[in-house]
This record gives C-alpha cells, sequence and structure tokens, in this order.
C-alpha cells in the first residue's frame, strides 16, 4: 500500500498550488529594485578622471580604450559594452573612483556599434522611463510563510 | 506522332468539334433555368429545408459536432497553459487579451497558419499531409455515438454503438504509426513504434472492461447503458473496471504519464516531429480530440451518462448539462495529473498494461458474471 | 595525515624501482610527486595502482618548456585511503613526443589523453579510441597549447 | 569526427547539439530497438581555449575566465584558482574574508542543485511542477547574491588576498529568513519528486555504478558519493573556512539515479546548515589584504583542490615569475563524470528512455568539461 501513499501524496502536495497565483513579475509594465551594490552599466564622472590607465590595464577583456573628448583635454574610457562582463575592477581600483555602477540593465541595441559608449554617453545616464516607456510599476520582492511576494513600491 | 488514317481523321473532327458544343448548349441552359427557378424560390427552400431537419443540423454543427470539438480543442489548450502555470508558479498566457491571454491560441493557430509548411525531402508528399488531417478527424467521428439525451444521439445505431466506438477510435492509433513511417527519420520511427506497443496494450483491458459493463446494462447500446444507470452509477460495482478504464482513458489520450510516443525529451517530438505550420497545429489539436472522445466514453459507461435531477424544467438540457458538468471534472482532474506526475518509460507502461491491466479487466469480467447471474444487481 | 606518511610514501616509491624513478619528493602536505623516466613508465605505473594504493585518477595534462626542448606528461592519481595527490611525471624530448597510454592502468585517462594528443601532439600508443576529443573534426592547424603556436589552424 | 565503426543491425542514434535533451554535446547511442548497447560522448562544441587565455592573462585578470567555466556556481570555481594563487604568492587571507567565502561557496551550491533538479525533473518527462519549483526558489539565492555582491551569476566576489567588500548590514537576518524559507520548500520537493511512485519507478536502479566502479573510472561529486564512497574536499583538505564549520558528507548507499538525486538533496540539507552557521557566527575583522594589482609571481607550481557542485575540481598552475601564469591545467570535474557515463552502458543496461535521466543524475555542465 505504500505504492499508493507514493501516488497519492504527491497528487495532495503539488495539486493545491495550482490554486496560488504566480510569483512571476509581467516585466515591461514592472521592475524590480535592484539592490545598491548593483551591477548595471557605467556612469563617468568626467571631471574626476585623470586618465591614468589603470583600468584599461586592468579590464580581463579588454574593453576599456582612452579616447579624447572634445572640450576638454586629457584621454577619458569609452567602454564597449560588446566584450565587457561588468567585473568591477575598473570600478573599484580606480584611484579617483571615476566609475561607478548604475542599476540600468536595458541596453540592448539592435546595431552592435552602438554598444561602444564613448565618455560623453556613459557621463550621462538616461532616466528609466525613457528607456522603458511602458515601466508602470516598481515591484519589490519578500518572502512570506510558503511563498514569494511582490509588492508594488512605487507607481510611475 | 503514330499514323491516323483519313476515317479516323474525320471521325476525331467530328467528336471534337460538333458534340461538344451541342451538349455544352443544352447543358447551360439547364443551369439558367436551375439558378432563375432557385433565386425566386430561394427563400421558401430554406425555410422549408430548415423546418424539415432543423434538429439533426442542430446536432451536426453544434453539439455533438464540429462546434463543440472545435470550442473545447480551444478552451482546453488555454485552460492547460494557465492551469499548469499556475502550478508552476507563474501567470501563463498574459498579454494576448487583457491580462487572460484567451486570445491566444487564435494567435498561436493563426501564427502557425502563416508559418511554413516544411516537408522533407525523399517523402511521398501527399501521404505525408493527409495524415496529420486523418488523426484529427478521424477520432472525432466516434463523438456521434455518444448520447447526450434519449433523443439526442446522431447516428443512432441502437446495439451497434459501442462496438462501433471501439472500432472507430481503435483506428486512432493507426495514423500515428503511418505518419511516423512516412516521416521517414528516426526519431518518428521509433515514435511510430512506440504508439503500435502502448496502443495494443491499452486496447485489450478498455475492450473487456467495456463488455463488462455491457453485461451489466444488458445491451451494447450506449442509450441503454446509459438508461440502466440511472438508480446506481456502474463505476459503484465494477470499482476495478473503473479504474483500469480511467487509465486507459489517459493512455489512449496520450496524458502525461503515458504520453511517450511524443516523449519531447528523448524522441524530440515522437512521430509528430517533421511536421510544421498548420499539419502541426492539426496533430496538436488531434490530442484533444482523443481526449475528448475517450472521456466522453468513461463518462457514458461509468458515471451515468447523462443522468442527473432535471434541474431546467426542460428535461433535455439538463441532461446535456449534467453530461457537460461531468467532463469538465474528469477534464480538469486528468489535466491537474500532469501537474503531478512525470512519464513512464515504454516498458513500465507495458508491464502495467499487459500484466496488471489485462488481468484484472478479466477478473472485472468474472465478477460481473457472478453478480449478473446471481442476480445481485 | 601526518605529514610522515608522505614522506616515507615517497622513499618507499624510490626504493621500489630505484633506476626508473628519476626523483620523487613531498612538494606539500598531501602532494607527492614522482618522476620516471620513459621506459620505465608503464610498469612504475602498475605497481602504482597495485602495491601503493593510487587507484583512483584524477586528470592528466601536459606542460611544455620550449627553452628546454622538453615536455612535461603529467598524471594526477588521488589515494582514497590517505587522501593523498601523487603527480606522476615524465619528461619527453621535444621532438620524440612517444609514450605508452595509461588506459591498460587507469581505464578513466582515455579521455584526458586525447585531450593531451589534440592539445600538445604527444603519441600514446595503444591508445583504443585515439580521436580528437576537444577539437573540431576538419582541424588542420597545429596543437594550440603548444608555446609555439601561433594559430595556424584558424583562418 | 571519424566516429568508432558501427556493428551491423545496429541503429545508431545522434543526439546532436541540436536536440531538446543534450545540451551543448552530441550523443551517439548504439541502439537496438529500445536498448542502449554503446554510449558516445562528442564533447568539444564549446571549448573556449581558457587554459590558453589563461596563459596571456594577469593574475586578477584570469579570475573572470575561469570563473565562466560553470556558471552555475561561480564561487566554487573561481576559489580553486584564487587558493592557488593565494598559496604561489604567499598572500594571507583575513578570517572574515575566509567565513564569507565559504558562505558564497554555500550558497552556489545550492543553486547548482537546485538547477540539476530542475534538470532532472525535466528529464523524466516535462514534470512542471517541480521544474519551475527550482527556477522560483533561485529567485531566493539570486537576491542574497545580488545584495552581496552585484551580479547574480558571475559575481566574482573573493579575489586574491580576500572579498571585495563586507557584508551589507542586516545582511545576516536575510540570510536565516531565506534558509528558513528553503528548508520548508524543500519538504514539498522531497515528496513531490523523491516519494513520487512514478519519479521513483523511473529512477530506481537506473544506471547502478558499483563503489569499486566508481573509484576505478574516475567518478567525482555526488555521482561518487552517490555509490557510498565518502571523498569530499571540504573534509579531506579544507580550504576556506570549511576547517571550523561543523558539517557531514552525504554517501547514499544504493548507487543508482535515485540515490545521486538523495545526495544532492541532503546536500543541500548540509549547505543550509552551513549558512546558518556562517550567519550567527562569522567572526570580525578585515576583509581583504593590500595586494599589488599586478604582482609577480615566484617560480614553482601550486596544485589546489576544490569541492564545487558538480565535483572535485584541480587547479595546477606553474609559474615562472612573470606576471602571468605560465601554464594552468584544469581538472574539471564534469570530463571525469561524463567518462562514467560513456561506460555505464557496459555496467549496467540502459535503455534509450533513461538516457537523458542518466545524463541528469551526473548532472554535466558542458563548459566546465569542454573548458
Amino acid at each position: 500500500m505504500s505504492f499508493l501513499k507514493k501516488l497519492f501524496k504527491p497528487f495532495m502536495v503539488v495539486a493545491p498550488y495550482v490554486l496560488r497565483n504566480g510569483q512571476t513579475i509581467g516585466f515591461p509594465t514592472e521592475r524590480p529594485i535592484f539592490s545598491e551594490r548593483f551591477r548595471g552599466r557605467h556612469r563617468l564622472y568626467l571631471d574626476r578622471c585623470v586618465s591614468c590607465n589603470t583600468c584599461v590595464r586592468l579590464c580581463p577583456d579588454k574593453s576599456i580604450e582612452l579616447v579624447e573628448v572634445e572640450g576638454r583635454e586629457g584621454k577619458f574610457p569609452q567602454i564597449d559594452y560588446q566584450t565587457c562582463s561588468l567585473c568591477g575592477y575598473c570600478v573599484e581600483f580606480c584611484p579617483k573612483s571615476a566609475l561607478e555602477f548604475t542599476d540600468l540593465v536595458e541596453y540592448s541595441v539592435t546595431d552592435r556599434s552602438e554598444l561602444i559608449y564613448s565618455p560623453e554617453r556613459l557621463a550621462e545616464v538616461p532616466d528609466i522611463k525613457e528607456v522603458l516607456p511602458m515601466l508602470k510599476r516598481r515591484t519589490e520582492r519578500y518572502l512570506t510563510e510558503t511563498e514569494i511576494k511582490s509588492r508594488t513600491v512605487e507607481e510611475l | 506522332m503514330t499514323m491516323i488514317s483519313g476515317l479516323m481523321l474525320w471521325r476525331l473532327v467530328v467528336t471534337c468539334v460538333y458534340l461538344p458544343t451541342e451538349l455544352i448548349g443544352k447543358w447551360i441552359s439547364d443551369m439558367i433555368n436551375w439558378g432563375l427557378d432557385l433565386l425566386f424560390h430561394l427563400p421558401a427552400y430554406t425555410v422549408e429545408f430548415l423546418a424539415l431537419n432543423s434538429k439533426p443540423l442542430l446536432q451536426v454543427l453544434i453539439l455533438p459536432g464540429l462546434a463543440f470539438v472545435l470550442v473545447f480543442a480551444i478552451i482546453a489548450v488555454w485552460f492547460e497553459r494557465k492551469f499548469l502555470a499556475r502550478a508552476m508558479l507563474r501567470v501563463g498566457p498574459y498579454y494576448c487579451g487583457k491580462k487572460s491571454g484567451v486570445l491566444q491560441v487564435f494567435a498561436d493557430f493563426l501564427k502557425l497558419f502563416m508559418k511554413e509548411i516544411i516537408v522533407p525531402e525523399g517523402i511521398d508528399f501527399l501521404f505525408f499531409a493527409a495524415m496529420p488531417i486523418l488523426v484529427s478527424t478521424v477520432p472525432a467521428m466516434a463523438l456521434i455515438l455518444i448520447p447526450f439525451d434519449q433523443n439526442w444521439v446522431l447516428w443512432d445505431i441502437g446495439s451497434l454503438s459501442m462496438p462501433m466506438f471501439f472500432a472507430i477510435a481503435g483506428l486512432a492509433p493507426l495514423i500515428p504509426i503511418f505518419a511516423g513511417w512516412a516521416a521517414n527519420n528516426k526519431y518518428t520511427f521509433i515514435g511510430a513504434f512506440r504508439v503500435a506497443y502502448m496502443y495494443i496494450s491499452a486496447e485489450i483491458p478498455l475492450v473487456l472492461c467495456g463488455a463488462a459493463v455491457a453485461i451489466m446494462a444488458g445491451s451494447f447500446d450506449l442509450l441503454k447503458i446509459v438508461e440502466a444507470q440511472k438508480s446506481m452509477w456502474f463505476a459503484v460495482p465494477q470499482f476495478v473496471g473503473f479504474v483500469i478504464f480511467f487509465l486507459g482513458v489517459i493512455i489512449e489520450a496520450e496524458r502525461t504519464p503515458f504520453d511517450i510516443p511524443v516523449a519531447e525529451v528523448e524522441l524530440v517530438l515522437g512521430w509528430r516531429t517533421e511536421y510544421s505550420g498548420i499539419l502541426f497545429g492539426f496533430t496538436m489539436m488531434a490530442e484533444y480530440v482523443l481526449f475528448q472522445a475517450w472521456s466522453l466514453l468513461f463518462i457514458t459507461l461509468y458515471l451515468g451518462g447523462f443522468n442527473g435531477p432535471n434541474i431546467f424544467g426542460n428535461i433535455t438540457l439538463s441532461h446535456i448539462f449534467w453530461l457537460l458538468v461531468k467532463f469538465v471534472i474528469l477534464v480538469v482532474l486528468i489535466i491537474l495529473i500532469r501537474c503531478v506526475f512525470p512519464r513512464l518509460r515504454l516498458d513500465q507502461m507495458l508491464k502495467l498494461g499487459w500484466r496488471y491491466m489485462t488481468p484484472l479487466a478479466v477478473i472485472n469480467l468474472a465478477l460481473v458474471l457472478v453478480m449478473k447471474l446471481g442476480g445481485i444487481y | 595525515m601526518s605529514g610522515v606518511s608522505e614522506a616515507d610514501l615517497a622513499e618507499k616509491v624510490k626504493a621500489a624501482h630505484p633506476d626508473l624513478v628519476e626523483s620523487s619528493e613531498v612538494l606539500r602536505e598531501r602532494r607527492v610527486s614522482v618522476t620516471v623516466k620513459r621506459d620505465g613508465f608503464l610498469e612504475v605505473a602498475k605497481s602504482l595502482r597495485d602495491d601503493f594504493g593510487f587507484i583512483h585518477p584524477v586528470c592528466g595534462g601536459a606542460v611544455d618548456y620550449p627553452k628546454e626542448s622538453r615536455m612535461q606528461m603529467i598524471y594526477y592519481l588521488l589515494h582514497p585511503g590517505l587522501k593523498v595527490i601523487l603527480t606522476y611525471r615524465v619528461n619527453l624530448p621535444r621532438d620524440d613526443l612517444r609514450l605508452p597510454t595509461l588506459t591498460q592502468v587507469w581505464e578513466a585517462m582515455s579521455f584526458h589523453e586525447r585531450e593531451t594528443h589534440d592539445m600538445f601532439g604527444i603519441e600514446f600508443e595503444g591508445h583504443p579510441n585515439m580521436i580528437p576529443l576537444l577539437i573540431p573534426p576538419d582541424w588542420r592547424g597545429g596543437y594550440p597549447l603548444r608555446k609555439d603556436f601561433k594559430g595556424e589552424g584558424v583562418e | 569526427m571519424s566516429e568508432p565503426e558501427i556493428k551491423p543491425d545496429i541503429m545508431r542514434m545522434s543526439w546532436g547539439p541540436q536536440h531538446p535533451m543534450s545540451g551543448q554535446t552530441r550523443i551517439l547511442l548504439d541502439v537496438d530497438g529500445e536498448k542502449v548497447h554503446r554510449i558516445i560522448a562528442d564533447l568539444g562544441f564549446t571549448h573556449r581555449g581558457i587554459e590558453k587565455t589563461l596563459e596571456n592573462r594577469t593574475f586578477f585578470q584570469g579570475i573572470i575566465p575561469i570563473e565562466r567555466m560553470v556558471m552555475a556556481d561561480t564561487a566554487n570555481i573561481g576559489l580553486g584558482y584564487i587558493t592557488a594563487i593565494e598559496e604561489s604568492l604567499g598572500i594571507e587571507v583575513p578570517e572574515r574574508a575566509n567565513w564569507i567565502r565559504s558562505l558564497l561557496c554555500e550558497m552556489g551550491r545550492i543553486n547548482s542543485h537546485l538547477y540539476a533538479f530542475g534538470l532532472q525533473a525535466e528529464a523524466t518527462g516535462y514534470f512542471p511542477a517541480v521544474f519551475l519549483w527550482t527556477t522560483t526558489d533561485r529567485t531566493v539565492l539570486l537576491k542574497l547574491f545580488e545584495e552581496l555582491t552585484g551580479a547574480r551569476w558571475s559575481y566574482n566576489f573573493s579575489l586574491p588576498g580576500g572579498v571585495y567588500k563586507d557584508l551589507p548590514e542586516g545582511f545576516e537576518a536575510k540570510v536565516i529568513e531565506g534558509v528558513h524559507y528553503l528548508r520548508r520548500r524543500f519538504e514539498d520537493y522531497w515528496t513531490a519528486m523523491v516519494e513520487n511512485a512514478v519519479f521513483e519507478a523511473r529512477c530506481d536502479n537506473v544506471a547502478v555504478l558499483k563503489p569499486e566502479d566508481a573509484i576505478r573510472l574516475g567518478a567525482t561529486g555526488p555521482v561518487l558519493r552517490g555509490s557510498g564512497v565518502a571523498l569530499d574536499v571540504r573534509k579531506d583538505e579544507p580550504y576556506a573556512a570549511y576547517a571550523d564549520l561543523d558539517f557531514d558528507v552525504i554517501t547514499e548507499p544504493a548507487c543508482d539515479v535515485m540515490a545521486r538525486t538523495k545526495v544532492r538533496f541532503k546536500e543541500i540539507g548540509q549547505s543550509l546548515r552551513i549558512m546558518e552557521q556562517i550567519a550567527n557566527e562569522v567572526p570580525g575583522g578585515p576583509v581583504r589584504t593590500r595586494v599589488p594589482l599586478i604582482p609577480r609571481s615566484k617560480p614553482g607550481e601550486v596544485l589546489s583542490r576544490v569541492e564545487t557542485a558538480r565535483g572535485e575540481m584541480d587547479v595546477h598552475m606553474f609559474t615562472d615569475g612573470g606576471s602571468n601564469p605560465y601554464r594552468v591545467k584544469i581538472g574539471s570535474p564534469t570530463l571525469r563524470n561524463m567518462y562514467v557515463f560513456e561506460r555505464l552502458a557496459e555496467l549496467d543496461e540502459v535503455l534509450m528512455a533513461d538516457i537523458p535521466v542518466v545524463i541528469n543524475s551526473i548532472d554535466p555542465w558542458y563548459l566546465d568539461s569542454d573548458r
């Protein structure tokens, strides 16, 4: 009779799952809140950078290059996001902490050459509403007794 | 050009030129007269036609016929995706149709309709393309035998109805075997043979249990079987047969613990691998038509067909209502089984079929005979 | 595992085959390294497995020293009881890279030998199934992991 | 690939890279009806030459390619290379950094085992409940990774000399809450998978690997421990903070697919226990010692061993005094298990429908075996 128990016990355990509502987030209209250490797209502070070439030497994927910026003397890093793996060496070991991470992940493009971010583009980070026009809510995930729930934190 | 003599040439000219003109002329004039006549009498014809056979037309088009099959297939596809999604802690089709995903099924069918039909090389296309259409229509034929009410049987052939159902439903597995063979591909070939193994081992217990029900009801006519269950459903006295038939329904409909021929994990898609576009759409629909036919038979044999209290005043309406309620509950239960159990191996399924189901079916038959002769029931 | 057992293990291996074993020393706690001449390679391997108990093959690889024009083939073996890893090495001259296969002794080395053959070009005589493991079958280039590899195979 | 020749009246099935079950490799099966006579694994589809790239990367830069070998538990894989660098350069690691590393390793192990359950459930026949439960429950761990390290999958949080940053405040409470949540979830997993009659029918005494065969063929990780052999690098050669964490090595005597699944289940229980200990008793102190960004090494060699979720990984690093390693030999656990998988057709009678179940009981990660 243990065979029958093995048939009905999983049935009784898995069947009630059908009554729960889904725990997934509707992506374009909702977006999770990321932690403040989140590694998204870089942001470059042009005035802090002294073009000391540390980030170029340290980058494991050789995706940083120092490039001229008109209107300013000295060279500034240009990050090629096709090969950058967001490892964080350039942010961690920059003596002047001129680079930092933002929580912007939606930077997919149709033409590959657009992925090479010039220093000016790195300097200003677009607001999330321009990147995701259909965004309505920012949700936060929290654990309850038996499931992961999401709570709307900020109505955009 | 072979030599033609003068006489044959003359006769050829006569037949080719003169006769057709004379015939065609008469034929065209008849056409015109008929058209005018029809046009003039059209309203009267249609009214008379509808009045004469409104009921069979309704049956063919709506209830046990085309609409019932299509609507069930569409709702079942949507329901299964939403239902399984909940078991998987996700939401299921979401964007088509205002957050409920109802239009997702239509979107899929439209997409499949647009898709190009890729035909593998070196196969006989006609045979290859006929199979999906057959596989979704032949089981639908079995639906017309199911009684929805006393006089609501589309094909009322009296005591031949149950054997005819088994004949048609028994024909259904042949088509995947031909489809697997026609697709000229290793995976479909093995998938086809798995279909053969599985259905043979499942048909025999089903037929035996059907016979047991027929003996208890006293006749092979599905209508009489349903009437015999007015007082007590046959599931109660023949519980062994009930369990076997339930397993049989899952096997015949290739639902999850037994969807071995279409085991995506090993055989890519079993016998349906080489189909694409609308042909694949038909095979997807076929799965639900077979499922519908067998579960309706299961209800008529064991769960008392359309018997039920008369709640709508009109007895036919309430009978149809009760049959559909039982049908929906059974469908939900079988889809729920898909959430819980993985798939059995072919040899395990054959062992189940031959070593457990067939002997039990014979025992069930013996029990029924004892009950019948002993007059207990 | 006290350090003593590794030291006397190294001594015992040296004593068992004095002429064949070039050097056997203890690199670190639980790391014993045995270097053998090529001709006694198979025989010492069998004795390591049978009487010294290194029955668990871990992996095998090679290192290329173009400056000393030699290549070193290394097999890593684990002693399940003492939990010691023995690196069983043999030095091969760079121009004549032949070696008897160790699949007769440890069957699991066959994958590692196939990979080393792809990457370094060492010929393993008697290997049951010498087909390329990681290299595409239509590879025309040289041996990638050698130090003097200039990317010949890549158009 | 010049394949071995086919015997008469046997059909060779190719489960190529484009097959729902095979992942990034090709498996050739000599099949007679349903019975499998011979399995040939054709690896190398995702060979990226990691050992060659490491030779022209500095020590710090080499950590990134190695961590991409197994995306499921990058902490364990990266640690193998980092302990080798620390040993060869003689870098001291503070106590707190060791504990944080062990925390990352255990969370990575649970993440990887959950991933394995998902594939195992999918392999025994599309088994939607468990397959997507694992994806949902992994978000708990991915959230913890994101809070601690900033990245969800490929977090290279440990560096030679310690760890990037200290634990964010209030992190220990979140870890404990996650542990309680996962413990409750695993009761459901246990009944839904292990005590499921059909799952048991598919997994019991399938592809039995006896202990002496497991050792002779060089199996490792849950495959080896599923055959009753207690070999675990965390106990044999404690690295990071495993010396002063108490957990026990799980072995299952049954040696079949179900045993390997049970080993993974109970190992998750142990990892949860470790995570709780770390969250409660992590010592204070600095998190990273100053290390030159491009250190120069001393000539010599170091062999470091690490217990990843799939088995034991060995990194043998040769250094010649330059800023790049001279040669790094990586012993990958999946390559060893794939050889065991090839021999299973001869050790025990395997049917064609079992192949997906057996492959996933070995839990291969082909990027790891192809390097």
